[in-house]
């Protein structure tokens, strides 16, 4: 089975005095489930980046499969920070995209593409323009847009980050769902504590200046929902609320409250 | 397409409400009252005719150099009717009209392939820019004896002439469409699985496309004002052959009339491509 | 005062005697005015500057010359720099099968459209009787004129040196201009001045006049001896841009009239009058003109021609 | 500016690595192994060069119309240290660069006030958009008598000849710039207080302006190429000139060497440009 | 003092079968702070920007200290929620652009934008390109440049939706300080529900389809913050853990979990 591994990865953009991020290795089995925490700043989207093709690491090697990452790929499907879907498609384009440049036919992609955008909860939505959605709105259409390429893995930058508390708890265990059923990898970075814990398989907690990993966390509570106990359930387990004062420490490890 | 801005009502600081005619979506508007832009443009027109027949008819200058917009009418329906050197005017019309589209087809055929290879790939630029830069400046009358003995008298050499002019307009400006595709859109294309020609076809000709298309419109006028030099090849009818004929002859409402019939049938051209863009790229800046 | 009196000539590049002493600056000397010379390209620009008032003498052939004259420009000739003679021919593409006018029909003829050969291609075709309408004229500027026949595209043409000189390697002549005006229908150059500036600066015209007629007389006193390695053609090739070893023989091309007969009957005295009212009747049928005048005198003056053989 | 990309490193997939010339900033990049766009300029120059110089020696054509680069290097020699037509290369060279000049920056003082109205504004779209497209298509050698009669002989013709001939790509490129402005840095813009004056000023101006540089590229090919029908109105220095002079006696080697002469410093402009292009507009594509 | 009212306010986009929000009314006076929460799509963007004068209501009136809105206007400084920052611009001129404006001496808007940055704890980001910035950082520049125009109010969409959690709560007291401070009037728009009881004096929530009103909860949290008691002691307090159990029932009122 194919594995997605940084090793000893440093990012150092041109022109700037210190590296964004040093030193980091990671590894995301297909079936794995790693968020990326940490502070405002400290490389998390550099190190997607990395996986996906979209920058070059000064030092260290990125993998995958075995082969080193010489770019973007089918295999790795991101979904980014900036929702950069295009505007010449409608909504249901949008997320037809990749099956498009395989060259499904028209017909059954936009069947699919229906089928993701309902998941997505935007089942109505598929004939808008882009820049008659929410802010909320296109980051869904990002995500359905991703999984449309089925790939082997997901990279999410802060894929629910505009999204309210029920709509996200929504889209959190379709993410579930998905990754359950279609057994990818994900690599995600997100800013909720509990998000993560109720997600991850592992939890890495990167510190700034330059970004490092911190801390690694191994977690199970989003295989406890992919097996089917109930998610509120977990989140009412004490173990839940431990590993969040845990993680909470972690990532605010050094730093005065 | 109805927009609605603020700055159709009543406003109470003026200056900073006045709103701005890029066309994006708002909600409905209240019923309009701000004057249209083809008003104003009519109006920009009545003036200017108002003010050549003032001036023709004060004799400002010899009417053998300014005729009266009457003169020049007057000429307009004889020439229509019984044609000058040995042409109609419908026949000058569609010659040069023929010339035009060819070189407007054969300079998007070459001009925007140039145009994104120089945009996209490091060796396309290499190979196409040192071209591009020799062709575009040459002046069409320094190289019309060259054009006819490697292409002849015929058609082709016509259309050549033009299509030059019209060239580098198509290709720069497809190029620039190409520098400033956004960078996330392409890297997004990349990790759903496209390869480099569905990148180009499906993230940079679109987000080219608004560019592209404003480099047409340069290139049409670029066109028309080349099609004097390309019908000095022998030509025996055509707008450019019909106004420099009456030119040397100082036929000056001739020469007007020409004038005219160019610039309205580039209006009309500047019209459709105005629809086309309106239809092809309804997104320009609302991204 | 003539102390600062500016003039403003338009000229063209032709070879003619009058470029040396535009060159020597002969032409300030003895009109004691600041001269500023300005090339143009053709006949109807000259008549556009003249008419704007922003060139007060002006070299043109007689085809604009009639047609500005037809549409009543307040202009007058003043000088006749010469009849067009073997300088502009006729000539047949080897090969071709074109003898003599009459062959023209159902061939492609090239001529700088509004040219003096364009009017002498059709007066030829009349005189013979040749329906124009069977002939495929084409208009061409001399430098294509030469690729054009190179090429083989056409089959005649009727055009001036040094393209003509050029087409005559791979043809040869039918007819040249000379003939053409022997059957009435002359074709030649002139300098014509603004009637405006004519009037405040009768001198200046009149000295204008003399030099140009000095420079003929000098010429044709010893025409020889303007050869490829005299100072005369020397200036004539770098003023101009035509080629040095070329400018003995395009002197050759024209008859110069001298001072003596500008003012003659045969020239500006009347024959000119003459050939204008010819030109503009024969444009006037082709349709470029609207309407001829009844008379032509007008717009020509020999008072120049003899104040100038006067004063000396 | 070092830009590094995965495409200069052995890729496993090369079609879909090839990358993009593009420029956005990336991480140091390995040392390039990819060849240059400049050399590949370098070898399509020397390529053509040998093409010419082939053709030329074999007399395909006659060296009345196409000289030999040989010819072409003597006759520029000459030409640089005799003159022709009564000036050297560097007289004629100066006169027509400050025509160009002239006439660009007339361009620029009209062309982009007139597309900045024509984007922005309603009033301002309707009284220029008909003026605009009126001028634009009109050939110059038409309207020369025209200009002659109402502008006389002097300098301003000539740049006006040139200037009209740049106006329209200035002009449209400015248009089109602006109607691309994003609508949310305008309105970010006002509601941080910003006068309709200033938001033209500081969000659509700079916004714009890469459209705004490709304008100038292609107005001054387009300057560049309108010299000879510029120069044709009684000049008595240029390159126009001497070209069209040159041209009349079928000394096609100054022909050919004057078209060099405009390629070369249309190149050095075209180069001028872009290093300006770079300092100005370094977000281009990266936003 | 002035005050910012939307009074039964519809919106309705060109072209779209329904409304997007649908009589909805509002009032914001300088020491106020407003949060507005509902599901993603609910128009809360919408009615943001009708506050700001982008957008104009169908039906219904916005009026700004009595007088209508007719545009946006430097007493309304608005954070977008896509960071619609200059990228001809460092961050620090994006900050002083404000003051630029109103002529400003170089020399003393970059002092005051660099304290403005400082505040964003961006004191060191201040040359640094739009484009070099972290997705986090944009939106502090964003922010620091709308309080650099020292407006009368601020109306922010999610300014702090894509910080982690130490910078968020870290932005979250600057926030209240500058708005005790400076007695602004803000309207905000979240999805944190902690985030709305910690800084609003009255939170709105709207339900979508179309947007309406279906609860106003006036809180005190924030004033008890400005008025010197520790945040963390307040997050304690039951009172809050109650608030917090209201507003979420509010506003998955009538939707399953
Ligand atoms: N293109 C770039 N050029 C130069 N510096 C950059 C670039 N992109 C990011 N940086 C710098 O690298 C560091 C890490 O940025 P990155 O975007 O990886 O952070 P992040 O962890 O994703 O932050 P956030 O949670 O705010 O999105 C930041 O200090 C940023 O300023
Ligand atoms: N320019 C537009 N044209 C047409 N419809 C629009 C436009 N902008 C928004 N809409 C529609 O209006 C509704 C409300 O949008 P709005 O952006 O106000 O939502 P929101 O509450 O801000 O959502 P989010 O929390 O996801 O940002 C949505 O259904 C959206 O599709
Ligand atoms: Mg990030
Ligand atoms: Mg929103």
């Amino acid at each position: 089975m194919p594995h997605l591994t940084l090793d000893k990865v440093s990012v150092h953009y041109d022109g700037q005095p210190a590296p964004a991020v040093e030193r980091v290795s990671l590894d995301v089995g297909r079936g794995d489930f790693v968020v990326l925490v940490g502070r405002s700043g400290c490389g998390k989207t550099s190190l997607l980046n990395v996986a996906a093709g979209l920058v070059e690491p000064a030092r260290g090697l990125a993998t995958v499969g075995g082969r080193p990452i010489t770019g973007p790929g089918p295999d790795r499907a991101v979904v980014f920070q900036n929702d950069a879907l295009f505007p010449w498609l409608t909504a249901r384009e949008n997320v037809a995209f990749a099956l498009r440049l395989r060259g499904v036919s028209a017909d059954k992609r936009a069947r699919r593409a229906d089928e993701l955008l309902s998941l997505v909860k935007l089942g109505d939505a598929g004939d808008k323009r882009i820049w008659e959605l929410s802010g909320g709105m296109r980051q869904r259409v990002g995500l359905a847009r991703a999984l449309a390429a089925e790939p082997e893995f997901l990279l999410l930058d802060e894929p629910l980050g505009a999204l309210d508390a029920l709509t996200r708890e929504r889209m959190q265990t379709t993410l579930l769902d998905l990754w359950a059923a279609a057994q990818v990898g994900v690599l995600m970075v997100t800013h909720g504590i509990e998000e993560a814990l109720v997600l991850a398989t592992r939890i890495v907690v990167l510190a700034p200046g330059p970004g490092h990993v911190v801390r690694t966390l191994e977690t199970h509570f989003g295989r406890r929902y992919a097996a089917g106990e109930p998610i509120r359930a977990i989140k009412a387990d004490p173990a839940f609320a431990a590993a969040r004062a845990e993680l909470t420490d972690a990532i605010f490890e050094g730093e005065a409250a | 397409m109805s927009v609605g801005t603020y700055s159709e009502r009543p406003a109470a600081k003026a200056e900073e409400t006045d709103g701005f005619a890029v066309p994006w979506s708002r909600p409905r508007p209240r019923p309009r009252r701000a004057i249209s832009a083809r008003l104003v443009s009519a109006i920009t027109i009545l003036v200017l005719l108002a003010a050549w027949t003032v001036s023709a008819s004060l004799q400002l200058v010899s009417p053998v150099f300014l005729p009266s917009p009457a003169a020049v009418w007057a000429k307009f329906v004889i020439v229509a009717r019984d044609g000058f050197v040995d042409a109609t005017l419908l026949q000058h019309l569609l010659a040069s009209l023929w010339r035009v589209f060819a070189a407007l087809i054969a300079a998007i055929l070459v001009g925007v392939p140039v145009g994104l290879a120089i945009g996209i790939s490091r060796i396309g630029r290499g190979v196409f820019d040192p071209l591009l830069e020799f062709l575009r400046p040459i002046p069409p009358l320094a190289y019309l004896p060259l054009i006819i003995i490697w292409f002849g008298i015929g058609e082709p050499s016509k259309i050549l002439v033009i299509a030059i002019a019209m060239l580098a307009p198509v290709a720069l400006s497809t190029a620039a469409g190409v520098r400033g595709v956004s960078r996330e859109r392409v890297d997004a294309a990349r990790s759903l699985g496209a390869t480099r020609a569905q990148v180009i076809r499906h993230v940079i000709v679109p987000s080219a496309l608004p560019s592209i298309l404003t480099g047409l419109r340069i290139a049409l006028g670029a066109g028309w004002s080349t099609l004097v030099a390309a019908e000095l090849v022998a030509a025996t009818r055509g707008l450019g052959f019909m106004i420099q004929s009456a030119a040397q002859f100082l036929v000056t409402d001739v020469v007007v009339m020409g004038i005219l019939v160019i610039a309205i049938i580039a209006f009309v051209l500047e019209f459709v491509i105005r629809r086309i863009e309106r239809v092809l790229v309804p997104w320009s800046g609302r991204e | 005062s003539a102390e600062d009196l500016k003039i403003t000539i338009g000229y063209q590049t032709v070879v003619e005697p009058s470029k040396v002493p535009q060159a020597d600056g002969a032409y300030e000397k003895a009109t004691k005015a600041a001269i500023d010379w300005r090339k143009f390209d053709s006949g109807a620009d000259v008549i556009a500057a003249i008419a704007s008032g922003s060139v007060d003498i002006g070299y043109v052939g007689s085809s604009p010359l009639a047609a500005a004259a037809s549409r009543e420009l307040p202009i007058e000739t003043i000088f006749v720099v010469g009849l067009i003679g073997p300088s502009e021919a006729l000539v047949a593409r080897n090969g071709a099968g074109i003898e003599k006018v009459a062959d023209l029909a159902g061939k492609k003829v090239a001529v700088p459209f509004v040219s003096t050969t364009h009017y002498s291609l059709l007066a030829a075709l009349k005189h013979e009787g040749v329906d124009p309408k069977s002939v495929q004229i084409l208009n061409l500027r001399p430098p294509e004129i030469a690729a054009a026949f190179a090429r083989g595209d056409i089959d005649a043409a009727y055009v001036w040196d040094p393209a003509l000189g050029q087409v005559k390697t791979t043809g040869k002549v039918v007819l040249d201009s000379s003939q053409v005006a022997a059957w009435g229908a002359p074709t030649f150059d002139a300098w014509i001045v603004r009637s405006d500036f004519a009037e405040k600066h009768p001198e200046a015209v009149r000295d204008f006049v003399k030099v140009t007629g000095e420079a003929y007389a000098q010429f044709l006193a010893r025409p020889d001896a303007w050869s490829v390695s005299s100072p005369e053609a020397g200036k004539i090739a770098k003023l101009t841009g035509a080629k040095l070893d070329e400018v003995p023989e395009l002197l050759k091309g024209y008859v110069f009239p001298p001072l003596e007969e500008q003012a003659s009957d045969k020239f500006l005295g009347g024959a000119t009058v003459k050939a204008i009212a010819a030109t503009s009747a024969f444009l006037k049928e082709q349709g470029k003109v609207d309407a001829v005048l009844p008379d032509y005198s007008k717009y020509v003056t020999a008072k120049y021609a003899s104040e100038a053989l006067a004063s000396n």
